[in-house]
């Protein structure tokens, strides 16, 4: 396939298949550092913190959340959607840019899709035990009962068990459907007994051969094809359970184009928080390249436009809306009591990623870094912002309280965060980071010219 | 899941130890006797054996319906004729704690008292109560209340302490040693001779009778200008003019029962009546009535006497009398005195202080108006304040000097509320014999060497004249549950007279109240009647010409003329509509009652006006040291008059359950003696902010409508020129929608609540509180915003912060039509019944609280903790007000489930009692009638605010109040359409006058 | 008996030219294993369309009806529930479900059937041809008549294309 | 093949019958029923949005590959370029509104007791409202001319210069275009309904207009292909094209059904007031959209291999094009007419009175360049495009 030469190799240092297949071996293969281990032990921590905390949060109630009868949402549900939010960049990487044929995201997509799982798995805690009865959360499933009754398929709620259950499904799905031939590459390379066994086992008898080739190519795109929408709907069906409401300031009809812009928007930044790292401590520079954090960059500027756009026209039709709950709902954000989380992210995602416009600071990766996390805080306060703002003021000045977080929320907050990274950690011990055999097939359109393999 | 004794056999081992036992037994001791088999020696009867039934059945619909396990369910035996289980009993009684009295129905269960209604046939209070009232049901089942008799502090019986006593009182006797008998004003008939008796018996005992809160100089103006001792009657519905100096008479002046039912009765807007009383309120704190008032003028106390003054000799000016040299009157006096002199015979001017020269003058003003015989009486009596301040002092003196050797004090407790509570506390310590006949231990009682614990109301018998010739009987709904005797009973007793009261009573009315009717042929019919209504009302058609004189007005005038305003800080000492004097103050419910006004609770606290605040720079919350000698923390009030401050007394309770031991301080110190009446009033009193803050617990942080259509309003000439004034754009959007309305055939019940006769008082909350089991969370969670109340009373202010115009609205579930909430519920645990009701299921209730975000009302509550050890999970109880224990739980009501950790609740619109209506109206087989159905807020309602009735029904009241132009829904712009509808709130003002 | 030949190619280049040779000499081809999905390679194999599209279109349809049946047969038949004043057949409120459903349904559907057919799953029996193929090295394997008479022609064109390791061998059946 | 498109005279005497039969349709509608004032501005608005969309869609179209980099677009770049051409006469016909605003929009009206309208005066009055429009129409009509120009420019010279430069105005364009989009589908179009607002509103009429603009993207190639042009566009060319098409039926259903579930959900009043007429009085109507826009395509689109088929797709281009224009009917016609409206033979006219003069400055322009642009870097890519 004939690829402009003005276009930047996607894959630098003249690999041959070979040395592609070494170097993302490489870390699943060799002993893991003291970073890692240190990494693990910090991560792992934080993790059992949040689990004594959601112990303690079922033990004794949500009371010791700090949500009140007016606020009924607080940390919570902002961790949920920022949550399922970063976990929207894998599944767009992969399918979205499947479809669009950007041929950088042969890097990514799959650490960016293990991302996207693993934000899931810590998203779907949120809605679980911010329940007043987590244990009889199973009520969600329309199963038959003695009762008879079944669930409520009005509540945007119950459409979230639905969409996020079956995002994460089709993400598992996806991901490792696309990790079978890789899981076979593994297999072939490790000497153990053992870990021949387990990895013979999880390649699922992949030979490599054309016809499944065939297939498998085939599924992918499909794949794609549905996850595509799916990515939408997910996040849109997350936005309705604020936008079906009468809250002002949840009640907006750009809620679902919005989220899902914002989550993109997240996700990405997550993925450039945890590639930039990724990439220099698995000595994968090769094949994350600052040209990959640029094209990340460019939607990061994307998205984070389109949320400005959506925060201006929000504001806008406020106040073109007339009418009075509407309007101060806005002016309390910018001016009430959390105007600090109003302006932290406003300035975090709609006034720092405008910096990208300069191309110096898209392909700088301290930057990018540096603005990556800030991104992720700026759409977090978003989350805070129109959760608890909207919430804290709305129809009746009587019922109007502040919220503040207990150490509880904090803990499981930090607790999912140990999660993450601790699944991220064993993750990158585990399967190859990136994915193999698609980065072989750009080899040869987008690689960095090597003379000897150049044989088109 | 039920356990049930395996036998009687294995229940009675257990109890074997205690029969064998000598120790005189509680009630609920006796209870378990029922089932030692030998039911002939047991004491107990027919509702003893209902009690423990209904407690047990309690207990196990409760637990039934929770996670719980079920600890003890028994079946009845044999079925006791009067009751079938499942069915409530109805007992007319009557309500007394010191001065307060209601007249009251007590729901009872199974035997069991669970709820106290309002009862209709009494012309005294007319089917309303009070928070206290509804509160008082669960002081029936107080853990703290005394559970024996004791003789210094070590468990007696009563015949050893009758013998004692009755030995100790013939040998003061003998030697003419004086005793007192201290009791708080006693308006029963019967008691008033058994006191008498007991004196004959024992000519050494005194008897001084001690208010709390003192009214004593009423009655002595009334004795120095009319002849005659004793508090006049009130009729505001008589008044088209109220102007009240200070008197909280919709607070806790005199019986707010009855003075709100009247003054809503005047001010009650329809077609067929479109006039209403003015209510013109001088006051220096913002107090529930001032806050109700069409005009409130803030002025310090110290400042009262002097327009009050000008106010009288104005009137005399217009009417060409002999008049007095003052200063020149305010222009806003003369025009207040001429409106007065307008409305002379339908006027009312009232005093609330404790102060002679002030209500004398307003005797004199009212004198002149002509309204003695029409807004007021003086030959009809309030009777439930008879003491004279003096003799408290008297007492007091007597008791240090050695001239009385001993005390027997019964159902007061001074040492607590008397401004000398500590002096009288050391005399009492030195007095050789003391008696203390309280129904449980108080500061007070604490220091007596004898207890003779007396009954809860709810297990006592008594008859009561709350009003010159209204006549109302009290009877249990309940034995007593402890080893308790009647105060009346220990007096008969200690005669070596027979026990029963109740047989006492029914003497006392065969001679001298069967008389004075003819509609019975006999007294047994008589009795039984007046037992089933409750009250007795003879028609007495007295004439009393009112001649008022007073030989010092001169001198008082001129005394008056010469007070100048002191600059200096005034404080004020007044009661909370909850708390009262502090006697109920182990009463959870009422401690979690927040303030009307401040919307404070769980504490007293000092307000103070904003002015004022920002000159010594506080904050609500910041502590303040008043004096240097005291701490208090600072709640900025709006309408405070600036240099004055008030403080709430009957906080600070140290000898009291764990419910109200140390909530707040106690001021009474802060009350001061005259010379003739106690004064509640302190001047030049000096503040020091110290720099500490103190987190007060408020449900409601925001006080401003934000300019929002919540509260609608007008004046009354605005609605006499437009009905809909204030509510112009009501109904606009009824018909909008993409799909229809939802449409209820058979009954579509809703509420109406009228904004104008509302006044905000709390009874509703406490009602609902009662009805519904709704928990109590204690200080710590309210601060947390996390109290559970169904129904709140929403307070607004609106205007100029130094005196602003304050808005009540009750908010309960409005019953949406269009839900926001049922949408959501991912379970589908609240849904819409066929009869508009928005319902909860709570089992299915898996506690997202996604309904109560998404509730534009905010009515939606939370168990945020285990508050109702309804929780499968051990440890975890949060019942900072034992709530949980089975004593107190058996004022649940078995109609309704508790909720268990993690549930949202929230107002039915007491559903049970809708089912329990619409099963009367089968049983009868009628159609429901209007009226018959009454939701508890509505029941208690002193005011008549709230209607309940079916949307269905176009002939119901509640039709006819929905349809009316002054019905508007909350928030109606978004379409929720809500079954509880609000009427609009309506000033009487004229534009002219300030 | 039957033969067959392997052979070893390190770029997919040769492997595309000599697959094409050999088909347009008529010699079956009995597989291609390659480490990544090598394009152009099955038109010349002549792979006919897969089916898994059409099988997640079926699937999907399943999930669509499924949902939208079983939601609708809930509220409007078996628990008619009055909700927020919203009509029984709420069909913007079945929507998202009905659609999370169709996905799922359609994602399985076409899994399951990759892998059925694939005879891939865990623990699936498959001979692995040699560890490099998984690598850098693309294998063809062609079949061989048993005579041997066009062992010579298949040597030739895959050693053309620089083949390594060219093999026959034979397994008794 | 002849890289040069030639306008030729049949191909003219073919647009101007069909603007002839526009003007007969006129005159014969005329005389059945003669249209009111208000009939026939909101002929005028709906048709001005219709194919103002159009030449906007160039715009949109170029600037967005431009800035994603993407190479296969560069063989068919002449084609969203020839559709801006028509953005100057858009504008001239949008000002025309000056004298029907009082049909079309209520709040132009003076001295209205309404306080809604009163609260949104500082936004909505009339010289505010030309101002505005004249700054859309100065910055799509300015950024759409420097990238044709530049365009051109690169025919001539190779250099990598006009290849930075296109992206830059791209990039511009895209910020400019995101602003004004969504500010010109408030001033334009949900203005009408002057009490209503909905956040989504921008986006959902921009995914409009991005699914007509790729329909007559489609219609174009068909049509040189026809004529036999446009040899280097293969069939992977179409099979975006008809992916596009795809996609964004989906998007636009998406959005649309956001839109309408949110409010049918909440059932605000103020927000149902604009969907209940919709749904109650022109039913037949509201379906008939989500059909044409969605369901068909949809279905129609499923397949691969409908994708490719130009010719099924340039169907399909068809449906979608009718589906909204009843679209935009749709938006405008109940808050200005109201229920009594109905689609005649006026309207008709008007479409093919407004769809000759379209063609006419489309085709113009198209014969004015190659229809293959030279030097760009990435059009080799174009040439090789394959899946």
């Amino acid at each position: 396939m004939y690829v402009s030469p003005i276009r930047e190799p996607l894959i630098r240092g003249q690999k041959t298949y070979k040395k592609i297949t070494q170097d993302i071996a490489a870390p699943i293969e060799g002993k893991p550092g003291k970073a890692w281990y240190a990494g693990i032990a910090l991560t792992g921590s934080a993790l059992l913190f949040g689990l004594a905390m959601i112990g303690y949060t079922i033990w004794e109630g949500i009371g010791t959340w700090g949500l009140n009868k007016t606020i009924g949402w607080g940390w919570g549900i902002t961790n949920f959607v920022w949550w399922i939010g970063i976990g929207h960049a894998g599944t767009f990487i992969s399918a979205i840019l499947l479809l669009f044929r950007q041929k950088w995201r042969t890097s990514i997509n799959r650490s960016a899709e293990a991302m996207t799982l693993f934000a899931v798995i810590c998203a779907g805690l949120f809605p679980l035990i911010h329940m007043g009865r987590p244990l009889l959360a199973f009520f969600v499933f329309p199963y038959p009962n003695t009762r008879g009754l079944w669930v409520n398929f009005n509540s945007p709620l119950l459409w979230d068990v639905f969409a996020i259950s079956t995002y994460f499904t089709v993400s598992l799905l996806f991901w490792y459907v696309g990790l079978i031939p890789d899981i076979g590459t593994i297999r072939d390379r490790v000497k153990s007994k053992l870990k021949k066994w387990i990895y013979g086992l999880l390649s699922f008898g992949w030979t490599g051969s054309a016809k499944h080739w065939q297939r498998h190519e085939s599924i992918s795109l499909i794949l794609a094809g549905l996850a595509a929408p799916l990515v939408l709907s997910v996040h849109s069906i997350v936005s309705m359970d604020f936008a079906t409401s009468v809250i002002p300031g949840w009640h907006t009809t750009i809620f679902p184009p919005y989220f899902v812009s914002g989550a993109i928007f997240s996700g990405f930044a997550m993925v450039l928080t945890l590639l930039i790292i990724t990439r220099k401590v698995l000595n994968l520079e090769n094949y994350i390249t600052v040209g990959h954090v640029e094209s990340m960059n460019k939607i990061i500027i994307a998205t984070g436009s389109i949320v400005g756009i959506a925060y201006l026209t929000e504001l806008f039709m406020a106040w073109y809306s007339g009418v009075e709950y509407e309007q101060y709902a806005f002016m309390n954000r910018a001016t009430g009591p959390y105007w600090w989380a109003y302006w932290i992210m406003m300035s975090c995602n709609v006034i720092s990623p405008q910096l990208l416009w300069f191309k110096k600071l898209r392909r700088s990766l301290v930057f990018t870094f540096i603005l990556s996390i800030f991104i992720n805080i700026g759409m977090w306060f978003e989350r805070f912002v129109i959760i608890v703002t909207s919430l804290h003021r709305d129809y009746l000045p009587s019922s109007w309280e502040m919220y503040k977080p207990t150490i509880v929320e904090v803990g499981i907050f930090i607790g999912t965060l140990g999660l993450f990274f601790t699944l991220f950690l064993l993750f990158i011990r585990v399967f190859p980071v990136i994915a193999i055999a698609e980065v072989k097939g750009v080899l040869k359109s987008s690689g960095e010219k090597n003379p000897k393999s150049d044989k088109n | 899941m039920k356990k049930h004794w395996k036998s009687l056999a294995e229940r009675n081992t257990k109890s074997d130890t205690h029969s064998k036992n000598d120790i005189p037994k509680g009630n609920l001791e006796q209870l378990l006797d029922i089932f030692d088999g030998d039911q002939s020696a047991s004491k107990s009867n027919r509702r003893d054996f209902l009690k423990l039934c209904g407690y047990s059945l309690a207990i196990s619909t409760v637990l039934a319906s929770c996670e719980n396990s079920v600890q003890k369910a028994i079946p009845y035996l044999i079925k006791p004729e009067e009751i079938t289980p499942g069915k409530a009993n109805y007992y007319a009684s009557s309500y007394v704690n010191g001065s307060d009295y209601c007249s009251i129905l007590i729901k009872t269960r199974e035997g069991r008292p669970i709820k106290i209604e309002g009862n209709d046939l009494s012309v005294v209070s007319h089917g309303g109560t009070s928070a206290r009232v509804q509160a008082s049901i669960l002081g029936l089942y107080d853990t703290n209340r005394y559970k024996f008799p004791k003789i210094e502090d070590t468990k007696a019986s009563w015949e050893e302490l009758d013998q004692e006593i009755r030995k100790t009182l013939e040998a003061f006797k003998n030697s003419n040693e004086k005793l007192v008998l201290l009791t708080p004003s006693i308006y029963s008939p019967s008691s008033r001779q058994i006191i008498k008796a007991f004196q004959q018996a024992y000519p050494n005992i005194d008897w001084i009778q001690y208010d709390s809160s003192s009214s004593s100089a009423m009655i002595q103006a009334n004795e120095m200008c009319f002849d005659k001792t004793g508090i006049s009657e009130y009729r505001f519905d008589n008044a088209d003019l109220i102007v009240s100096f200070d008197a909280d008479f919709l607070g806790n002046w005199l019986d707010s029962v009855e003075h709100i039912r009247q003054y809503s009765k005047k001010r009650k807007l329809s077609d067929a009546n479109t006039s209403m009383s003015r209510h013109i309120q001088y006051e220096s704190r913002l107090s529930l009535t001032g806050s109700n008032a069409d005009y409130r003028i803030t002025v310090k106390p110290s400042e009262q006497a002097l327009l009050m003054a000008q106010l009288y000799n104005e009137i005399l000016i217009l009417k060409d009398k002999d008049n007095y040299q003052l200063t020149d009157s305010s222009e806003d006096i003369k025009e207040l005195a001429k409106e007065l002199w307008k409305n002379k015979g339908k006027s009312l001017v009232l005093a609330g202080e404790n102060d002679i020269d002030k209500q004398v003058l307003v005797n004199a003003i009212n004198f002149e108006l002509e309204n003695y015989g029409i807004t007021l009486r003086v030959d009809k009596q309030l009777k439930t304040k008879q003491a004279k301040d003096e003799d408290m002092e008297d007492l007091l003196s007597d008791m240090k000097s050695g001239k009385v050797k001993g005390l027997l004090c019964y159902d007061v407790n001074p040492v607590f509320d008397y401004y000398k509570g500590s002096e009288l506390a050391q005399a009492i310590k030195k007095l050789p014999f003391s008696v203390a006949l309280s129904k449980e231990p108080n500061e007070t009682s604490d220091l007596f060497n004898y207890i003779a614990p007396d009954n809860h109301y709810l297990e006592s018998w008594n008859d009561l004249e709350p009003r010159t010739s209204r006549y109302s009987l009290m009877q249990p709904g309940i034995r007593p549950l402890f080893d308790t005797r009647q105060f009346q009973s220990s007096l008969l007793a200690w005669m070596g007279k027979e026990t029963d009261y109740l047989k006492y009573i029914q003497n006392y009315w065969e001679q001298n109240m069967y008389p004075l009717q003819a509609a019975y042929p006999n007294f047994i019919s008589f009795w039984q009647h007046t037992l089933q209504k409750g009250v007795f009302e003879p028609k007495t058609d007295s004439v009393f010409d009112t001649k008022f004189s007073h030989q010092n007005m001169d001198e008082l005038m001129s005394e008056i003329s010469k007070l100048s305003a002191s600059d200096g800080v005034e404080l004020q000492v007044y009661e909370s509509i909850a708390i009262g004097n502090g006697s109920m103050a182990n009463n959870p419910w009422l401690q979690e009652l927040p303030d009307p006004i401040t919307k404070v609770c769980w504490d007293n606290y000092l307000t103070i006006s904003p002015k004022q605040a920002a000159e010594l720079d506080l904050e609500t919350g910041d502590v303040v040291e008043l004096n240097s000698k005291a701490k208090f923390p600072v709640y900025i009030l709006p309408g405070q008059a600036n240099n004055t401050i008030a403080i709430a007394s009957g906080y600070g309770r140290t000898v009291c359950g764990v419910v109200g031991k140390n909530v707040g301080v106690n001021v009474a110190e802060w009350i001061s003696f005259s010379g003739q009446t106690r004064q509640n009033i302190t001047g030049n009193v000096k503040l020091q902010k110290t720099g500490e803050k103190y987190e007060l617990a408020m449900t409601q942080t925001h006080h401003s409508m934000e300019g929002r259509a919540i509260v609608k309003e007008a004046t009354l000439s605005e609605y006499l020129n437009n009905p809909a004034a204030g509510n112009e754009v009501d109904h606009e959007f009824d018909n909008a929608g993409i799909y229809e309305k939802p449409n209820f055939p058979d009954h579509h019940w809703g509420l109406v609540v009228d904004l104008n006769s509302c006044v905000g008082c709390g009874a509703c909350s406490v009602a609902c509180q009662s009805e519904n089991n709704v928990p109590v969370v204690g200080k710590k969670e309210v601060i947390r915003a996390h109290e559970m109340s169904w129904i709140r009373i929403d307070r607004y202010f609106s205007g100029n912060e130094d005196n602003p115009e304050v808005f009540f609205q009750p908010v309960m579930c409005q019953h949406c039509d269009n839900a926001p909430c049922e949408n959501v519920c991912p379970v589908a645990a609240t849904t819409h019944s066929s009869e508009g009701l928005n319902q909860m299921a709570y089992n299915r209730c898996i506690g997202t609280r996604y309904c109560g975000n998404n509730c534009p009302y905010k009515v939606r509550r939370f168990n945020w903790f285990d508050f109702t050890k309804a929780d499968s999970i051990p440890n975890n109880l949060h019942d900072i007000a034992e709530m949980t224990i089975d004593l107190k739980r058996m004022v649940l009501n078995p109609d309704v489930v508790i909720r268990a950790k993690g549930v949202i609740e929230k107002c039915s619109m007491c559903v049970q009692r809708i089912q329990d209506g619409k099963l009367n109206a089968k049983l009868k087989g009628k159609p429901v009638k209007d009226g018959e159905i009454k939701t508890a807020c509505q029941q208690a309602c002193p005011s008549g605010a709230i209607i309940f009735g079916d949307l269905n029904d176009k002939e119901s009241q509640l039709v006819k109040e929905t349809t009316s132009k002054r019905n508007y829904h909350l928030l109606e712009e978004i379409h929720t359409l809500p079954s509880v509808s609000y009427l609009t709130k309506i000033r009487n003002k004229i534009s002219n006058q300030t | 008996m039957r033969r067959y030949i392997s052979a070893y190619f390190e770029d997919e280049g040769n492997l595309l030219r000599a697959a094409k040779d050999l088909k347009e000499n008529n010699i079956s081809i009995q597989d291609v294993l390659t480490p990544f999905p090598v394009h152009g390679l099955d038109s010349i194999l002549g792979f006919k369309k897969s089916l898994i599209p059409t099988v997640g279109f079926i699937s999907g349809a399943i999930g669509t009806m499924v949902a939208f049946g079983f939601q609708t047969w809930a509220f409007t038949v078996d628990y008619p529930l009055f909700i927020g004043g919203k009509p029984h057949f709420a069909i913007p409120s079945f929507i998202p479900i009905t659609f999370e459903l169709t996905v799922l349904f359609a994602a399985f559907g076409m899994v399951f059937a990759f892998l059925i057919r694939s005879k891939l799953g865990p623990g699936a029996k498959k001979t692995i041809h040699d560890e490099r193929i998984t690598d850098d090295h693309f294998v063809i394997i062609v079949d061989l008549d048993e005579s041997g008479s066009q062992d010579g022609k298949v040597k030739d064109i895959l050693s053309k294309e620089e083949a390594q390791d060219i093999k026959v061998k034979e397994i008794e059946l | 093949m002849a890289n040069n498109y030639t306008f030729t005279r049949k191909t003219q005497y073919w647009i101007m019958s069909i603007v002839g039969i526009g003007i007969l349709l006129l005159i014969v509608g005329y005389f059945i029923n003669t249209p009111s004032r208000q009939e026939l501005w909101t002929n005028i608005l709906i048709n001005n949005l219709f194919f103002l969309f159009i030449a906007l869609f160039g715009g949109v179209f170029q600037a967005l590959h431009k800035i994603a980099y993407s190479g296969w677009h560069t063989a068919l770049q002449r084609i969203p370029e020839a559709l801006t051409s028509f953005l100057p006469i858009a504008a001239a016909l949008m000002f025309l509104l000056y004298f029907g605003m009082h049909d079309l929009y209520h709040w132009s009206h003076e001295g209205l007791h309404d306080p809604i309208l009163e609260g949104k005066a500082a936004y909505l009055n009339i010289p505010f409202f030309f101002i505005r429009m004249a700054v859309y129409f100065l910055g799509w009509i300015g950024l759409t001319y420097l990238l044709r120009k530049n365009s051109l420019q690169q025919d001539t010279i190779s250099d990598l210069r006009y290849y930075r430069r296109g992206k830059f105005l791209a990039a511009i364009f895209m910020v400019f275009f995101a602003l004004s989009s969504s500010a010109m589908s408030w001033d334009w179009i949900m203005s009408i309904d002057g009490h209503w607002f909905s956040t989504l509103f921008g986006w959902f009429v921009f995914i409009g207009l991005f699914e007509i603009g790729i329909a007559t993207i489609i219609l174009m190639i068909s049509f040189l292909k026809i004529k036999g042009y446009l040899e280097f566009i293969n069939k992977e060319h179409i099979h975006d094209m008809g992916k596009y098409l795809f996609a964004f039926s989906i998007f636009w259903m998406y959005l649309w059904f956001s839109q309408y579930l949110l409010i049918w959900y909440s059932h605000i009043p103020e927000e149902t007031a604009y969907f209940a007429p919709r749904l109650h009085d022109f039913t037949i109507l509201f379906f008939t959209i989500l059909v044409l826009n969605f369901v068909i395509p949809f279905f129609g689109l499923m397949t691969r291999n409908s994708k490719r088929n130009l010719k099924w797709l340039t169907v399909m281009a068809i449906v979608v094009l009718c589906g909204q224009w009843l679209n935009i009917y749709m938006l405008v016609i109940p808050g200005t007419i109201g229920k009594t409206a109905q689609i005649g033979v006026v309207e008709i006219g008007f479409v093919c009175l407004y769809l000759g003069g379209f063609l006419y400055v489309v085709f113009s322009s198209l014969a004015k360049a190659p229809l293959l642009s030279k030097n760009d870097p990435l059009l080799e890519e174009s040439f090789h495009y394959e899946t």
